[in-house]
């Protein structure tokens, strides 16, 4: 059959709905089944919570007077030893003080209360900086050495094949462990600084494998077109050769870097707090294993999501001259 | 229930072979120390058909426990009441205490815990452990850093990079042996003392009774006092397992 | 304007060894239009590409107005802006507008003003007939005007020789007209060139003198009426046979 | 300057031994610097290792006479009991007993010494089988997924692009997780099962990519000529375009097996001890920390180099055809 | 043969919409040979692809020896071995060699043992001209060769018609020769044919009918001698005059 059908494609979005909703019901069944104890409300205070700050008194005084203002409430005192008045805020309901009371110095006035962030918000931000300062660098360690590796100086290849080969061949963990307790060491470099390093000289390695293939993609007679007009090897690269791979990388350089966020956990060997590891200490405390892990892989996902949606709307652009 | 199945399928026993001298790997990659010995009396106290040493790493070892993937976690795990909300703990079979291994520069400048409560000190310990607890607890306001490994801990600050490592006094003991000697200073006074308990999975009185039981058994007729002999007041082992 | 004295080009690979130009002599005066034709293979492509060192050369000299691109002393990319060359593929940049394809070399290698630059472009857009074009992407243009467009970008580095390397051989028929009216156009004016064609009519009308090259080598060298009407060589005989 | 000359390339060669040369001076001087007490003494033991094992008595008895045979004495015994002799065999220089000695059941008559392999032998085999065993089947839905992928049926491609993105978005530690305690329990499924299956899913999801890209890869007039022999869709996809994708994706491929190698070191929180968790475990009981590490890095590069060795003989190869 | 009605092919894209082949009726008897002309984009590769059902249609029929491909009941794996085709760029399959090439459709999808369809490949590959090269991969071989290796691959499956776009146009001019000689052979054997090519020359001598498209519409069906000398339609006259 050869003429065109606008079959009805709704059926098949139908099933696809029906298979998920059984997938979901299916995990559902599943954490029944595993003898454990689900206590989600646990989790939100790992983002954020609500701390209080006890407010005392800077001084031995009497309270001159309560004012109270809605939530909050501002106490007024004066120093017995004399001097000038202090103004102090409190929470109204934690109040613990009446008019011409007599308070002595650091007693609890009241307290107020803040929200401030949790160990997650914390890691995930560790996450999300270390990964962009690494992946930053990692871009221009991999430029240069994707560069060399095309380069015709046979000291200049053979240094970065063997970078590469290196950093390809054995785990980031052993190199982070390295980097960090060897160089970092010698040079007293940073926990964050060995941390971003090392990261960056792992990603700048799988770059490099990209960015060669990237300008190895571009065909010659582009290098020879711009060559035949005078430009330098330079110019070559940078107006014509660079512009046009950098099109083509951003896919791969895209899903590099959305490793380098998942391969950025490995950090906590040095100490280092990220979005992992700040799950892992708060289940070794709550012993919340699964609904954290849940939270952590979730938020994973968001930032990739984000990062993809990017990377679609990026290439969107760059197709306006095809 | 548990205990019939153990008689027939064995005992299985979660543990991190990372937490000298509990439990540890030798030479030649098999799992000694404390708990495993102590796994192989209550085996057969239990007359379990077999016994199964499962190496966990520690993230994983609680999920292995609720998911049945081992019926007992001996694994040096101190007893903490957050802990207890998911797992039930026997009654505990030992006690240790948080010591600290300090960088030598500071010999003299700093004679207790006490005194590296400061923000200009760098104190470290392992990951998910009651070091840790006892670290950010006990020693709040230096700053805190925690390792995947006590190795690495022992390490930095063997090289200088942290001030203070705080760990159980058994650990520190060796690693002072044998990473320590005129690197590091050792304040073995220990400033908690910690509960050290099996664990099982929630719900399960009959087997908690039969392991406290076994407990009270061993304690009585001197097995006990024969390994806790063997691994804490010697160190022949270490031959064994470096 | 063009000398080249016992041009020799080796290619090794495979564990073959291709003699692609092999002892080649000839030159082209300045105004002087000459037409390189030859079976597929004949070396009439890496000829034209040593000419402006777009390969490297095993022997032998190339005299591009009094200097010689193998020695060593030479700025190769000064000598290659003096050198125009039109590629079968056009190889326009696909990630620059049409007036950026004109405009980028002027500004990079002659480094001219933006308005200078955009001035030349445009006043040679139009006299290629693609002025209209000026602010589209290549991939919307069709061959033939893509080829223009790469005739410009050339000419707008003021060479004194243009190389054309089989121009018309990537376009459908009704295209390859455009294109060799601007050439035509371009010989008029007095402009020094080397065309590798199949394009016979334009050999004929052009042309000074037309090469035959085979296996590397150039077998004929005559004015074109002579050429077609009675080629000396048996191959070239046997060729014009196949193509006319 | 265009002339070709063969411009002496040893100078290069030169330099890039001199750097190296400085790169491994620079190392060992660091190691100098850093207070660390080497002792690789202790690593080969972990290989292999000379094991005894002590040969007893079967039964209470008396020895009838000992031949020595070189390094090895043969022990005849003749039961008290009465019944048939025993023949055991010792080392010699362990024999603990004489002609004519009376020996009980159980009693040490001297020990036999093996070579055994040692943990990093062991955890290297596991890393190495588990890591073919899960690319093996990652391969297999890889390409079934990328097959999906492609497909016109829109219920096929929602799937294929759900599972990709979910497993490229979030940790693997997170996957073998969540894949062994939770399907694991339900499905009752062996650790080493389980760790396979979440390493074949996870690699999967990067090969269905990887196998997609290369299909699209080929130019469509390889299928149309196929079609128009009268060829159907997978008649086509199986004597076209994958034979000819397959060139293509080889490189890609590799790289993420080698990947794969790498990450199969997580499998160790499911309690498998691969060869990072064997390393890990042996520095926590040796001390020998950066001995160890060291010597896990040299093994992963082994195994990286052999295979890349095998990817370039596998690419000369193909590139019969071109 | 070949009976078209109404064909219409609509290419949707990008915001605009194209109809490539334009409400088109015509038909093909057998062991006619007919030549599509028409300028770039007018939609004969479009219009050649539809009838073997490579492109699905928007409206009309194409019966195929008197099946109807449109029709849901028909299994177009079955019409397209009945209808050979070969492409402007070859197509060979480069992971196998010449005899492969020819040999693999039949086996796959006529289902002859291997010596029958290696016999058959043979035979057609001396037909052409290149037995000699059985061996070597596709790679290997001039263009010329390559074409000529597609349309005995197309040959081995004994079609009932044979569809050619452009065989000529990708190649060097030395060698458009000896595929267009296969061809001719073809045609004074008999078979049906229908060719998009730029060839006059060829349709002079071999085509019973001219058929000149222009965006998506035929808009002259006569015989070469009648359409090469006396073209009614302006848009013919004036792409005459281009080509020629
Ligand atoms: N980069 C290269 N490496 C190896 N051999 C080459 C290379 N470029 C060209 N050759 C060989 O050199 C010879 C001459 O090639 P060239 O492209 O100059 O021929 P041509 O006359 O331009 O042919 P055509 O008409 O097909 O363009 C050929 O045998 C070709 O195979
Ligand atoms: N896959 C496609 N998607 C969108 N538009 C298409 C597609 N294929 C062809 N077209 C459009 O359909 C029209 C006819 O194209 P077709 O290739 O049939 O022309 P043609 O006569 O064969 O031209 P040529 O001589 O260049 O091969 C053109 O306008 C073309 O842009
Ligand atoms: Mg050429
Ligand atoms: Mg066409």
């Amino acid at each position: 059959m050869s003429l065109k059908r606008r079959s009805a494609q709704w059926p098949w979005h139908g099933l696809l709905v029906v298979i998920l909703l059984g997938l979901a019901i299916g995990l559902w069944m599943a954490t029944k089944q595993v003898n454990y104890e689900w206590r989600w409300e646990r989790v939100p205070q790992y983002f954020a919570y609500h701390d209080e700050v006890a407010q005392t008194a800077p001084f031995t005084g009497r309270i001159v007077k309560v004012h109270p203002d809605g939530a909050y409430s501002q106490v007024e005192m004066i120093p017995d030893a004399g001097g000038s008045r202090a103004i102090i805020t409190v929470e109204t309901d934690t109040l613990r003080v009446a008019d011409g009371a007599q308070v002595t110095e650091d007693q609890e006035i009241g307290v107020t209360r803040h929200w401030r962030v949790g160990p997650l918000t914390e890691g995930l931000w560790v996450t999300i900086w270390i990964s962009f300062a690494s992946g930053f660098i990692g871009l221009i360690i991999g430029l240069v050495t994707g560069l060399c590796r095309i380069s015709k100086n046979p000291a200049l290849r053979g240094l970065a094949v063997l970078y590469i080969e290196l950093i390809r061949g054995t785990p980031l963990l052993v190199q982070i462990f390295i980097f960090y307790f060897f160089i970092g060491t010698v040079l007293n470099l940073d926990r964050t600084v060995a941390g971003i390093g090392a990261l960056s000289l792992f990603v700048g390695a799988y770059t490099a494998e990209i960015i060669r293939a990237g300008i190895q993609s571009i065909p010659k007679g582009q290098t020879e077109a711009a060559r035949s007009l005078g430009m330098s090897t330079a110019e070559t690269m940078i107006h014509i050769v660079l512009p046009q791979a950098f099109k083509r990388v951003l896919p791969p350089l895209a899903g590099q870097f959305i490793s380098l966020i998942k391969d950025s956990s490995l950090v906590s060997v040095i100490a280092i707090t990220d979005l992992t590891k700040s799950g892992r200490e708060i289940i070794t405390s709550s012993f919340a294993t699964f609904e954290i892990w849940f939270t952590v892989a979730l938020l994973y996902l968001l930032i990739t999501s984000v990062l993809s949606q990017l990377l679609f709307w990026l290439e969107r652009r760059f197709a306006r001259s095809d | 229930g548990k205990l019939e199945q153990i008689k027939k399928d064995g005992l299985r026993v979660c543990l991190e072979p990372a937490y000298m001298p509990f439990e540890i790997t030798n030479k030649r990659g098999e799992i000694v120390g404390f708990d495993p010995d102590l796994a192989e009396l209550m085996a057969q106290d239990l007359g379990a058909a077999k016994l199964e040493l499962v190496s966990t790493a520690w993230d994983g070892i609680i999920p292995a426990l609720i998911t049945n993937k081992c019926d007992i976690i001996m694994s040096g795990m101190t007893i903490t009441a957050e802990r207890a909300k998911t797992v039930d703990f026997s009654e505990p079979y030992m006690l240790v205490g948080q010591t600290v291994l300090l960088r030598k520069e500071l010999a003299g400048k700093v004679k207790s815990y006490k005194d590296l409560d400061n923000k200009k000190y760098k104190i470290a310990s392992k990951l998910g452990t009651t070091g840790e607890i006892a670290a950010k607890k006990h020693i709040p306001k230096a700053q805190y850093f925690s390792y995947e490994t006590e190795a690495e801990g022992v390490m930095e600050t063997v090289n200088g990079r942290v001030d203070a490592f705080v760990y159980d006094s058994p650990y520190n003991l060796v690693a002072n042996v044998q990473r320590g000697e005129g690197r590091l200073v050792f304040l073995d006074e220990p400033f908690t003392t910690e509960p050290i308990g099996w664990a099982i999975a929630q719900g399960d009185p009959e087997f908690l009774k039969a392991i406290n039981g076994f407990l009270v058994k061993i304690k009585k007729d001197g097995a006990y006092v024969k390994l806790h002999q063997k691994w804490f007041k010697n160190t022949d082992w270490l031959q064994d397992v470096q | 304007m063009i000398e080249v004295k016992n041009l020799l080009k080796i290619f090794e690979g495979r564990g073959q060894v291709v003699r692609a130009v092999d002892d080649v002599s000839t030159q082209v005066a300045k105004g002087e239009v000459v037409v390189v034709i030859g079976p597929s293979g004949s070396g009439k492509s890496t000829f034209l590409r040593c000419l402006n060192g777009l390969e490297e050369f095993d022997d032998g000299q190339v005299i591009i107005d009094g200097i010689d691109i193998a020695s060593s002393a030479t700025n190769l990319n000064a000598v290659r802006r003096e050198v125009g060359m039109v590629f079968q593929h056009f190889n326009l940049f696909p990630h620059k507008t049409v007036l950026e394809n004109v405009t980028l070399a002027q500004r990079v290698v002659r480094k001219r003003k933006a308005a200078e630059a955009k001035d030349k472009a445009m006043a040679l857009l139009t006299k290629v007939g693609i002025a209209e074009k000026a602010n589209e992407y290549p991939s919307r243009l069709s061959g033939g005007q893509q080829q223009r467009v790469a005739i410009a970008r050339a000419l707008a580095m003021d060479p004194k020789v243009m190389l054309f390397d089989e121009p018309t051989s990537a376009l459908d028929p009704e295209m390859v007209g455009e294109v060799l009216d601007v050439m035509k156009q371009l010989a008029r004016e007095g402009m020094t060139m080397a065309v590798v064609t199949h394009e016979m009519g334009f050999a004929r009308e052009v042309a000074q003198r037309v090469l035959f090259m085979d296996v590397g080598k150039v077998l004929e060298d005559a004015p074109p009426a002579e050429f077609f009407t009675a080629p000396k060589e048996p191959r070239a005989q046997a060729f014009l046979k196949q193509v006319l």
